[in-house]
């Protein structure tokens, strides 16, 4: 059998960490190969190694049948590997073309560009994608989603052999995963041999042929995608079985109110949003990709100014117009972009999860209490389950779950009375993921109010206990929550466009 | 506003004592014949084309006359004939300009200063030993002058004089005193040393004071209060001082003479005097000494 | 400075469009200047005289093309703080060319523009290859071209008086013989030339693009498997090149090379750079706004200076409009979002 | 600049893991300092006395608490070109405070303090709440405070004759007189206690925690609920303050108060401070290693002065070797990942 790649007995150390341990890797063309693993396991590293970001410690790897040592991704790119990063790597202050065919632009004499050209060959690359973007939309005026797809673009731009996507999924909604399964599938049709990871089980059923599995930096086992049950390959991820009890959704209704938002306007993006959260209560927000609710947390949070809107904590009305003021009135919000807005990943897992809650760290003097820091960090590293070598390592070196998992502790050591998980479980592993519902459902239970935003339909329908939607902006509609909710209910209020009517339709 | 006579002076430099004191001695003169002046001149000597910014703005203003201290005698050329073409005349101050232009230059000779210096020096160390000079700057007129007034006349009179050491502290008190804390450390058996500016002096005092060295002689140039203090305290053995209030006074009356149409002489000198301990408090150097 | 400004430009018309493209931003700075002029107009009618106005652009031709110049680097995310040292080193190369070795006049610019683009490669490489922070690297090589212009024309100014066109470059008058009513000095022409030039390039050109994609992510530039350092060096050097033509502009006008000159000139670029709107933390800026940026720089000193006001006051009238030119337009820029 | 450097530190020793804890990583300019003060030492005789030593050590007073000041504010990633003539303008503030209205000396000593923590918490406020770049607001106030040094001073400096003990603050020496064989100036004692408080305060102190945390992620910080607006002006104060403390040296050993004096300060304390190997897009950097670096500056310009370098030669030389010091601390921190 002739393996387009083929790895063998890969090591990796990094200091303090064994994060690849004699680890084997095969993919066949026009396979798509899952790479499964908790958070930490190794995936993101492995990767990086095939396509000649990381050199490996030990181990061999052939394209081809060929030895090869990529020591540069351009070194990889030239064997037909592309890849596309877990973590977003564009150019903010260029255009979508721009950064698609970044080092290829088209040219004329004298080292002139040929914008024209530029953009219309990105135009018929983000066709190909199905994708509606305008080539010369700045890219940093894009939510994280479209510069998901700006970068897969880019990847598939290369017409490379072997396709690395890590994580490509994360930040996407249905209709744009649907369309990436597409482009997959043409791929395998031409013969691109496609490495795929994921912590959307869903996904693998539905796309994958084999799936290899790692576990702490070891090599588990690769079986085959169609004859093998999702719960087994969640066992030989997690090393356990993992029993998914069933969601008790309690009745609040009688509950005092913990934060009611009335009329909330903002431009396009929030047009007069009113609902309330109740103690106790999960209050899960539905809506496609550009909904606005992000911007509704955000408002809400003091992040962004609002033009018009009342905010009531406990009640009482409340002037939020900084995320200082919001956390005083106790309410949190964690970003869905953590790279930009959750963390200062220069500084240490100890210190990103202090930061939120300094003042409990301090004495009036303002000197920091570090042992009281490392205490508690270490009580969360334990809690979640963060893979890293000890509190003081650095956030940027942690695996981008676990860097996840670091902005969900900062949240849950400020103990608020409202809090607004934005996208809570991107990049998470099965295992972590019940475990964070579990801890979302302990805090409803403590009486705190938990808004949940989220683009997997499946974890909102799982976790809410009503169901809030917005489409365009507005809010189409409250659910309730539990087994007489479906996805079409869902679905109806997220596409209820009130422009309809109205002619062309714009993407923004 | 209109029908007063207005003649800018566009100086070297304005923030340091020796121009303020040139700005006092023209302040006067314009109180005195009722003129308007303004005195204007860039942050430090090296800044020749600020100098001719600050030229192009004052003939804006349509003046009747106008002073002038070149920081380089032919870069204001082309603007001071604009000038003469509109009729107003120019009077060169504290260095001249290679042109026939200005009516009249008002001046002291720096090189002639520098070189009395020199003689004060070898007469004060017995014409013979070690010296070190700390000048104000590498470029400018008044630096070049007065640093090679100085080393001229010890090499043209003094044989047994050796120059160990000339480094530039820009004028700037801190640099000066470093610059001399060094000299002292390179050289343990110096005998003398000579600052060419205020700045420049002042630093030499501070290092001798630092380091604590002993039966170092001190020159210094120009006055103001540290200057004269340690003259007094016997710190300092006596410095060179221009009239500079008399080249500012001198300045704006040859301009006034000029407007009003009067033959001037070619170099106005408004003379540099040597103070000590001994003469410090004599009207004569009084008259010319600033703080 | 992580600041992640919302900015959102979706050019509706096809001249918004264009402007957009050529600048990158909207140049707002261009409000401030107009009031600047207004209110000197108002303050002396001595201000604005046809004369003075040729003063104003005469004195930003040079600190001009500096800031043209170190535009180019700051947008790489980079800073140049040679430019002023580089500017006299340029000119005294010159002077060297011209009067000591007697060479004819169009080898002295050849020379100059050459020592730039030389000098400037030299920080390139620092830069680029060896990794040197460019605030050190070019830190470093200020003092140096400092040092060198001092040994090299031994302490002295070199006058151009035997080269006769010389002072022709900066003082002399093309459009002036063609049309005696617009007395423009070729400085200005000049500037405008490279501004012009040079803004082509930013936008228009591979070196330009590769200028923002640099200032913007340089990492991901890298991993596109784009020869950074190769590109950042040519971008220094064509910097330098252009600091190389300030040289000339500025031994022109003073028919010398002063050695000692250029201390502090890099500061004025930066600020004029930055009054422009050309962000410090790279990937944004535009040539337009650095013009600007030094008109203002320039009224404003002039129109100062032309109200005779005391120059310690001046100082302190320059500091805080500096500071509220900056802030009216972040102002306008944060409404017209 | 987003360097994706994949940098590990994971000290392993409990030493180790305490100095990287209390400098945020490896001062590796110290190498540089040692072949220095080696390299000098055997080209001249004179160097290594203990006279010259202190004369370095005093001559690094200043700057290396400029340097302290300035350290602060970049690692928040802003920058303050103030710190030169905000230093001048506490200077004469003290002066007016002293001489002018004859009051004791240690008000003058608040008032200067207090004059630095209420000009730099201005910078703060322009930066903050004005959203000003740091460049342009430390760049208006450096002119505003130069002129107004000038305008209350009288362009006139201010002698402290008439407050005796003034001059012992920085020459006096208060371990000379416990340790006759010591004869460390005050001026140098208080540079190291300035630098001891601040390095303190920097790593052990919430202050210094959101120092970091806003040079690294200043949106995430401000959207952990921080009032990030209020901790950015308290840095910009406290840098102020120290500022202050520099005023009162330099005027102590200048005996008065230089109005004109301050310019050009900023840049060498910046320099020191990248020396050190602190990062000029912020979120990292440590006092220790600014004040090696204000001690690499001094030890230079000292040693090639002792050597009786020409003075353009010295220019040059300070520069090449300002480059190669930061060039040599790079490689070690490479090879040493
Ligand atoms: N540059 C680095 N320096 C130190 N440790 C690293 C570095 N890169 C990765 N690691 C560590 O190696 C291990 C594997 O990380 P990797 O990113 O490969 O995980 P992953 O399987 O991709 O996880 P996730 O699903 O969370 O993305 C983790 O413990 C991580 O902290
Ligand atoms: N940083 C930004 N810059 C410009 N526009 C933005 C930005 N973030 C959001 N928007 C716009 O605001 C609107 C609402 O987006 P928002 O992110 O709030 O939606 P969402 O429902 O949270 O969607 P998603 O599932 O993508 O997070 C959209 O039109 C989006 O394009
Ligand atoms: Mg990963
Ligand atoms: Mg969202």
């Amino acid at each position: 059998m002739s393996y387009l790649v083929e790895m063998k007995g890969i090591e990796k150390r990094f200091p303090g960490v064994h994060a690849l341990k004699s680890v084997q890797f095969s993919l066949k063309p026009g396979e798509v190969h899952a790479l499964m693993g908790e958070n930490g396991a190794g995936k993101s590293t492995l990767m990086k190694i095939m396509s000649g970001i990381y050199a490996r410690d030990g181990g061999e790897m052939f394209v081809d049948g060929n030895p090869v040592t990529p020591d540069s991704p351009r070194a990889a790119q030239d064997l037909g590997i592309g890849i596309i990063h877990q973590e977003l790597s564009l150019m903010n202050d260029l255009t979508a073309a721009q950064n698609v065919l970044i080092g290829r632009e088209p040219r004329r004499s004298f080292g002139r560009l040929d914008e024209a050209a530029l953009n219309k060959k990105t135009a018929e690359i983000f066709a190909s994608l199905q994708l509606a973007m305008d080539p010369r939309t700045q890219v940093s005026t894009q939510t994280i989603a479209r510069q998901q797809l700006i970068e897969i673009a880019k990847a598939l731009s290369y017409n490379p052999r072997v396709l690395i996507m890590d994580e490509p999924t994360a930040a996407l909604n249905d209709a744009e995963i649907a369309e990436l399964f597409k482009v997959i599938e043409r791929l395998k049709a031409d013969g691109v041999g496609i490495v795929y990871i994921s912590h959307r089980m869903d996904e693998i059923k539905r796309i994958a042929d084999r799936v290899t599995i790692l576990r702490d930096g070891a090599y588990i086992d690769t079986v085959d995608a169609a004859d093998t049950p999702l719960s087994k390959i969640i066992q030989l991820m997690v090393g356990r079985e993992v029993t998914q009890n069933a969601p008790v959704f309690p009745d609040t209704s009688q509950s005092p109110v913990a934060l009611e938002v009335r009329n909330l306007s903002r431009g396009k993006d929030v047009r007069d949003v009113s609902f309330d959260v109740r103690k106790g209560e999960i209050l899960g927000f539905a809506g496609l990709m550009g909904a606005g609710r992000t911007e509704v947390a955000r408002i809400i949070f003091g992040a962004d100014p609002r033009d018009a809107g009342e905010i009531l904590v406990g009640g009482q009305p409340v002037n939020i117009r900084t995320p200082h003021a919001a956390v005083d009135a106790g309410i949190g919000y964690l970003s869905e972009d953590r790279k930009h807005f959750g963390l200062a990943v220069d500084m240490t897992v100890r210190a990103n999860i202090a930061m939120a809650n300094m003042d409990q760290f301090t004495n009036r003097a303002g000197v920091l209490d570090e042992a009281a820091m490392k205490r508690i960090a270490v009580k969360y590293i334990e809690r979640l389950g963060i893979r890293t070598p000890s509190d003081m390592q650095d956030v940027r070196l942690l695996s981008g779950g676990n860097q996840q998992k670091v902005v969900i502790a900062k949240w849950l050591l400020r103990d608020c009375d409202v809090l607004i998980f934005d996208e809570p479980t991107r990049g998470i592993d099965v295992g972590a993921k019940s475990e964070i519902y579990a801890l979302l459902e302990d805090l409803a239970a403590q009486g705190r109010a938990i808004i949940v935003i989220s683009s997997e339909l499946p974890e909102v329908m799982r976790l809410s206990h009503r169901i809030a939607v917005m489409c365009e902006g507005r809010l189409t509609g409250i659910l309730p929550g539990g087994a007489n909710t479906t996805q079409e209910d869902i679905m109806e209020l997220a596409t209820q466009r009130e422009s309809a009517l109205v002619g062309a339709e714009e993407t923004r | 506003q209109d029908g007063e006579t207005y003649i800018p002076l566009i100086s070297k430099g304005f923030q340091h004592q020796f121009w303020q004191a040139v700005k006092q001695g023209a302040d006067q003169a314009a109180e005195e014949f009722g003129v308007r002046i303004t005195f204007e001149g860039p942050d430090n000597e090296t800044m020749v084309d600020r100098q001719i910014d600050m030229l192009a703005a004052a003939l804006a203003n349509n003046p009747a006359a106008i002073g002038f201290a070149a920081l380089d005698s032919q870069a204001a050329i082309p603007l001071l004939k604009q000038a003469a073409d509109a009729g107003i005349p120019v009077i060169a101050f504290d260095s001249g300009v290679d042109s026939d232009i200005p009516a009249s230059t008002a001046t002291t000779d720096n090189v002639a200063a520098a070189s009395l210096a020199a003689d004060k020096m070898a007469e004060l160390i017995g014409g013979a030993g070690k010296v070190a000079v700390i000048a104000h700057d590498q470029t400018s007129r008044t630096g070049i002058d007065r640093r090679d007034g100085f080393l001229n006349q010890i090499a043209a009179a003094y044989p047994d004089i050796e120059v160990v050491s000339v480094q530039y502290g820009a004028g700037d008190q801190l640099q000066s005193t470093e610059v001399a804390k060094a000299i002292l450390t390179a050289n343990p058996d110096l005998n003398g040393m000579f600052g060419t500016n205020e700045g420049s002096a002042i630093g030499v005092v501070n290092a001798v004071r630092e380091m604590g060295s002993e039966g170092i002689t001190i020159i210094g140039y120009d006055s103001g209060k540290a200057q004269t203090d340690a003259i007094r305290d016997g710190l300092m053995a006596g410095a060179i001082t221009q009239n500079p209030v008399g080249i500012g006074y001198e300045t704006v009356k040859a301009a006034i003479a000029a407007i009003n149409g009067e033959e001037l002489p070619a170099i106005i000198d408004t003379g540099f005097y040597y103070y000590d301990q001994s003469n410090i408090d004599d009207d004569e150097i009084q008259a010319v000494l600033y703080d | 400075m992580t600041s992640t400004t919302t900015t959102v430009n979706t050019p509706r018309s096809t001249l918004a469009r264009i402007i957009a493209a050529g600048t990158h931003q909207r140049v707002l700075a261009f409000a401030s200047l107009i009031v600047l002029l207004i209110g000197f107009s108002i303050a002396s009618p001595n201000f604005m005289q046809a004369s003075n106005m040729i003063a104003i652009l005469q004195a930003t031709s040079v600190n001009g093309v500096l800031a043209v110049a170190v535009t180019l680097v700051i947008i790489t995310g980079g800073i140049d703080l040679s430019v002023g040292t580089m500017m006299t080193f340029c000119a005294v190369i010159t002077g060297v060319v011209l009067t000591y070795a007697g060479m004819p006049l169009l080898l002295g610019v050849v020379a100059a523009i050459a020592t730039g683009a030389l000098a400037g490669s030299l920080s390139g490489t620092f830069v680029a290859k060896m990794k040197i922070p460019p605030f050190i690297a070019t830190l470093g090589m200020m003092l140096i071209l400092k040092g060198l212009s001092l040994v090299i024309s031994g302490t002295r100014p070199i006058y151009f008086n035997d080269t006769p066109g010389f002072s022709e470059i900066s003082r002399g008058s093309l459009i002036g013989n063609l049309i005696p009513a617009l007395p423009i000095p070729n400085g200005v022409l000049i500037l405008f030339i490279v501004a012009a030039l040079t803004a082509y390039i930013l936008n228009r050109t591979v070196l330009g693009r590769y200028c923002f994609a640099l200032g913007s992510n340089e990492e991901s530039v890298r991993l596109s498997g784009v020869n950074t350092d190769r590109w950042k060096i040519a971008i220094y050097a064509l910097a330098g090149a252009i600091v190389g033509i300030a040289g000339l502009l500025i031994a022109s006008r003073l028919n010398s090379a002063q050695p000692a000159l250029g201390l502090g000139y890099e500061l004025e670029a930066i600020a004029a750079v930055v009054i422009g709107g050309t962000s410090l933390s790279g990937g944004r800026g535009s040539i337009l706004g650095s013009l600007i940026g030094a008109l203002i720089m320039a009224v404003l000193t002039n129109g100062l200076r032309v109200l005779s006001v005391a120059q310690e006051w001046q100082t302190v009238v320059t500091g805080a409009i500096i500071i509220l030119a900056v802030y009216a337009d972040m102002m306008r820029r944060k409404k017209s979002n």
